[in-house]
């Protein structure tokens, strides 16, 4: 058997029995944050459904739109924040993804989730955490980030290097300023800067040279382009934090969500079951590899 | 591209024909079953096969059937794509030249002379050409005929603002989900099919047929090795060389092969 | 006198003067002056031919270029113990190629360029520990610009299969 | 008279008429009965009622592209090896319909509750079994049972048969499966002449054969039949150097025969699809023009399909070189990672049945001798 890699949340939705049947879900809210993304808050109709669902940040949802497919998401909040609403921050680039960039409130989406590792948040208590993340890699890490608010005298210090293309690309900006207050460094960095943008420009892994960790008490949780992933990975690792206190988040495509269909196979893991969410010490002999 | 069912307006659809059998037109109009909800969703504003009302254009979506072989045709088909926002070349007379493709291979003039026997009336151009090498083509859909139910996907997915379902897997994928045996190796008959974009369902090899190929290169095919694989199971001199110069014998892939399966049989013949 | 007392107090925050002996200290230190620069100010504009190479001590600096239709874009900024304006110690000194300017307020150290290339020409040793920091600065600028370059938060190029 | 009683292991001589009257039995008993049968120049898997739908008298040969049928004149029925077909496409089926939804007002779904058939798979061979045992592995796992396998994984009826003419491709031997049954089956078959030996497996078996008329096994045809299964055992066509496989494939995803192997492969999945293990699927929506339907439906998938991994940006494995790696080191090296077990039970059929004839015993050969250099 695989071996388990972190106490992941049990799966709560049962589809055991019923395989990639969907459960409805009613669009509650939507939010557009930057161009070509949205939120989306979801409720699911079957109310025995919608108590029983429990998940942890990190997972994932595959959500099916009909006549278009599945396409697997994180959520971008935990289940507290939300007030127990299901919310899904959603790049409209595919093709069930850009399909959900036409839904109205009071439209349905199927629902089959959770899926999926988590991070490791209570195994990471105690030690300074720097959370690196790009683009569309926010929202699978900001329900982590309530929950270090929620629980922030369990945590060290906590950076967030957050990356996006340009200033207007940024998700969650009227967040900031709550969760600098929360005591989060916030460290925002863009790739191109306008005449406005008074912030840094660079790239996420340029953090490492300006700030000096403790690579015994400091986690990393990264999530974003796998690219971006490798140089937070290669910077961290240079500053001797252990392999196994980096955490990845990576994507693959996956149709099942379940371990089954193979899609996201890489080397011995299942990404969906066995991932999304790694310490970096799993990854070593294959991340790097190439079209592996 | 996005076309909308829910607006007032419907889409409209302008079917045109070029050098062609007419083929691929009647596989729309054999759609009996669907045709009803096709006429509910989509205004056809231009298809003479099927009416001679014409509305005119300029239209949302145009389908063009047949290749460009006579001087007359290189300008009609500018016309069609300026009055067309979304252009479908249908079949493989119009993704790849068609069957009449084969007259590149050799001189045309002396086709003209053996057939007509007035040949100075005759304009033809000395090639036989898809659509996309003449003018921009927003959508390929391929097959001699092609497969009805791959058309009605593309409607659909037009109108539903999706990317159609036919994935790029070869004709093995659609013999292997059919049960369907492989001929090349249970009948050392050479197939096409590794190398060909599925979307037929695996009908000639479903007859005991090698695939012929008439949907065309699929995208991951490996020319080389499939050269190889099946010139050797020529049952008549270059086979194999005849099935790649069929219906999709304009196609760059294809024409690659076809030599690359003449130079393997020419050179066993030397030794 | 305040002024270089302070001037010291300040390179000693940087780690790289740490690594310096006290000869060589005080030698870049007497070729380094301090800038207040207010937001907004420039230190130096594309094409310009003046010799210095900075060092961010506090707030931060931007890097940009003039782009004809797309007005000035920013490509970097130096943030505290950041070396900028490198190029002037490198041997092939030109023209500016990108403009700089304080985006918040910002201390600057700023080391007067030609007296750096010729110490190093006379003390190879202090050469080669300017050297060495010098190839770091670009190599680490180089990876940003790399992945900058990358542009790997922009869409796909082919669609997506979900 | 001989004591008659049978029990789990008991093994009887059954005249092979006989099994006309098995299968008939097992049809009684609400069993499709399913197993080999000539069709298009080759041996497929379907309904077949008794004797006369067996493939009688027909050998194989079977080579790297080539798939030949031989016949004779021999009363038998199991000399052949089968061919491309595999007993996956019952258990777990090529397409199968999930579910449909329809809109009127809100969606609603409709499940696929179609009853899964019971199937008696007649002449299961020891390679094959043990590839139904793999994929119980994949499918029916603590985390995750995948219904539509195990509904009629349940109800399965395993008539297997010893394997005694091995064909050129074949090498079970070397992967531990054959080509001798030894456990999992309700009855197992050795074909002699006249007649059959079956000896029982499991109760249910038990309960069939015990209607049947039969009588013990003498000792001469005991002894014929164990002779006839060493010979087998000593006549596999290929071996496969089985030392260390997870370690030398995947420490070694360098390796120069990569890019020779990616030469010859067509990337046309016919390995993927022909292996008994292979589990790939993919799902799909098959939307109706109007978008107001749409009928969810799982399909056997490739890893050797363009579009199968495909994730923002692209395809992560966009060569035919990453994609046979992928394949060769999932199937004989992370799969023991995942399921414990390696994914190949040394059935040949992806040397047979691979048009261009790319061997994975050659090729697990060549990376050996490459990193042994």
């Amino acid at each position: 058997m695989t071996t388990t890699l972190i106490d992941t949340a049990a799966h709560s939705a049962g589809h055991n029995d019923k395989l990639l049947l969907p459960h409805w879900a009613e669009i509650v809210k939507i939010i557009p944050e930057a161009e070509g993304v949205s939120t989306f808050h979801f409720r699911f109709t079957d109310p025995t459904v919608q108590n029983r669902y429990r998940f942890e940040p990190g997972q994932f949802n595959m959500l099916y739109v009909p006549g278009y497919g599945e396409a697997a998401i994180s959520m971008s909040s935990d289940l507290e924040t939300a007030g127990g609403l299901l919310v899904h921050t959603i790049r409209h680039i595919g093709n069930v993804t850009r399909a959900t960039s036409r839904l109205k409130v009071g439209d349905v989406v199927g629902i089959r989730g959770p899926f999926g590792t988590s991070w490791p948040l209570e195994a990471i208590e105690g030690m300074d955490v720097v959370i690196a993340c790009g683009g569309i890699g926010l929202p699978p890490l900001r329900g982590a980030i309530y929950r270090i608010i929620r629980n922030r005298a369990r945590y060290g210090k906590i950076t967030l290097l957050y990356g996006a293309r340009m200033p207007k690309d940024l998700m969650f900006p009227a967040e900031y300023e709550a969760w600098q207050k929360a005591d989060i460094d916030m460290q925002v960095t863009v790739d191109r800067g306008d005449d406005t943008w008074t912030g840094r420009v660079g790239v996420v892994p340029m953090w490492f040279y300006h700030f000096r960790v403790d690579p015994h008490k400091t986690a990393v949780l990264t999530c974003g382009p796998e690219i971006m992933m490798r140089f937070v990975i290669y910077e961290a690792l240079a500053r001797r934090i252990p392999s196994d206190q980096i955490y990845v988040s990576l994507e693959r495509n996956m149709k099942c969500g379940q371990g089954a269909c193979g899609h996201c196979q890489q080397g011995p893991y299942f990404i969906c079951k066995d991932g999304p969410v790694f310490p970096f010490k799993a990854l070593e002999n294959i991340f790097n590899v190439e079209e592996y | 591209m996005t076309l909308s069912p829910k607006s007032s307006l419907k889409p409209k659809v302008a079917v045109y024909k070029f050098s062609s059998c007419d083929g691929c037109q009647l596989s729309i109009l054999n759609m009996e079953d669907e045709l009803l909800d096709i006429a509910s969703a989509v205004d056809i504003s231009y298809f003479l096969e099927a009416t001679r009302t014409v509305k005119p254009g300029p239209y949302d979506v145009g389908i063009v059937e047949g290749s460009i072989t006579t001087p007359h045709e290189v300008d009609r088909i500018k016309e069609v794509r300026a009055e067309c926002k979304y252009l479908i070349a249908l079949g493989t007379c119009a993704t790849a030249g068609g069957i009449q493709a084969l007259r590149n291979f050799s001189r045309v003039d002396d086709y003209i002379k053996t057939v007509y026997a007035h040949p100075e009336f005759i304009h033809t151009l000395e090639t036989s050409t898809s659509i996309a090498n003449n003018v921009p083509v927003d959508l390929e859909i391929w097959g001699c005929p092609v497969n009805k139910g791959t058309v009605l996907e593309v409607l659909a997915a037009l109108l539903q603002n999706r990317r159609p379902n036919f994935p790029p897997s070869p004709v093995c994928v659609e013999c292997k989900r059919r049960s369907i045996i492989c001929v090349a190796v249970a009948q050392g008959i050479p197939c096409l099919g590794p190398v060909v974009h599925g979307g037929c369902g695996a009908l000639c090899p479903a007859n005991g047929r090698g695939c012929y190929g008439c949907f065309g290169p699929s995208s991951a095919g490996n020319f080389n090795s499939l050269v190889n694989t099946m010139v050797p199971l020529d049952r008549y001199p270059n086979e194999t060389a005849n099935l790649l110069r069929s219906f999709s014998s304009n196609s760059p892939a294809f024409r690659a092969a076809a030599d690359a399966a003449l130079k393997i049989a020419s050179t066993k013949e030397a030794k | 006198m305040t002024d270089s007392l302070d001037l010291k107090i300040a390179l000693q925050m940087i780690p790289w003067f740490n690594s310096l002996t006290p000869e060589h200290f005080n030698k870049t230190a007497e070729l380094t002056h301090l800038r207040h620069a207010k937001a907004g100010d420039i230190f130096f504009r594309e094409g310009d031919k003046q010799d210095y190479v900075y060092i961010v001590l506090d707030g931060r600096v931007s890097l940009e270029i003039f782009v004809p239709h797309h007005g000035k874009v920013r490509f970097y900024t130096a943030e505290p113990f950041d070396v900028f304006g490198w190029s002037s110690v490198t041997p092939g000194m030109r023209q500016r190629t990108a403009g700089a300017m304080a985006v918040l307020d910002s201390t600057v150290a700023c080391i007067d360029a030609e007296g750096l290339r010729n110490f190093a020409e006379i003390d190879h040793d202090f050469g080669y520990l300017l050297m060495r920091r010098l190839a770091n600065v670009v190599a680490s600028r180089l990876m940003v610009t790399r992945l900058q370059l990358i542009d790997m938060f922009a869409g796909p190029s082919e669609p997506i299969n979900d | 008279m001989t004591d008659k009683t049978l029990f789990i292991g008991s093994t009887v001589a059954l005249p092979k008429p006989e099994l006309d009257l098995l299968l008939a039995d097992l049809r009684k008993n609400d069993y499709q009965t399913v197993g080999p049968h000539m069709q298009d120049e080759s041996i497929v898997y379907t309904k077949i009622e008794g004797l006369k739908d067996l493939p009688r008298g027909i050998l194989s040969e079977q080579n790297p592209a080539s798939y030949r049928m031989l016949q004779t004149d021999k009363d038998r029925y199991f000399d052949f090896i089968p061919a491309n077909q595999s007993w996956k496409q019952f258990l777990f089926p090529p397409r199968h319909t999930l579910f449909s939804a329809s809109k009127e007002g809100k969606w609603q779904l409709k499940e696929n509750d179609e009853p899964a058939p019971r199937y008696a798979l007649i002449g299961v061979r020891a390679c094959e079994l043990a590839a139904i045992n793999i994929q119980d592995k994949i499918f029916l796992r603590e985390d995750f049972s995948d219904p539509i396998y195990r509904s009629r994984r349940e109800g399965l009826f395993i008539m297997a048969v010893n394997c005694l003419d091995p064909d050129a491709t074949c090498f079970c031997v070397s992967m531990g499966t054959g080509p001798r049954h030894t456990a999992g089956f309700d009855l197992c078959l050795t074909e002699l002449d006249e007649v059959f030996l079956v000896e029982v497996g499991s109760e249910l078996g038990r309960s069939m054969l015990a209607e049947r008329t039969y009588d013990l096994p003498s000792a001469f045809v005991q002894n014929a039949a164990n002779q006839a299964m060493d010979r087998a055992t000593r006549s596999m066509g290929r071996t496969m150097d089985t030392r260390d496989l997870p370690e030398l494939l995947t420490t070694h995803l360098d390796a120069d025969r990569w890019n020779v192997v990616s030469k010859r492969c067509l990337s046309c999945t016919n390995c993927t699809l022909v292996c008994p293990t292979c589990f790939c699927w993919d799902a799909v929506d098959q939307a109706d023009i109007l978008g107001k339907s749409t009928r969810r439906e799982r399909v056997w998938d490739s890893c050797f399909n363009p579009n199968y991994s495909f994730v923002v940006g692209g395809n992560t494995r966009p060569n035919i070189r990453s994609r046979y790696r992928q394949w060769l080191t999932h199937k004989l090296g992370t799969w023991k990672a995942q399921f414990d077990v390696l994914g190949c039970v040394g059935c040949g059929r992806c040397i047979t049945w691979c048009p261009a004839g790319i061997d994975i015993t050659e090729e697990v050969a060549a990376i050996r001798a490459e990193v042994n250099s």
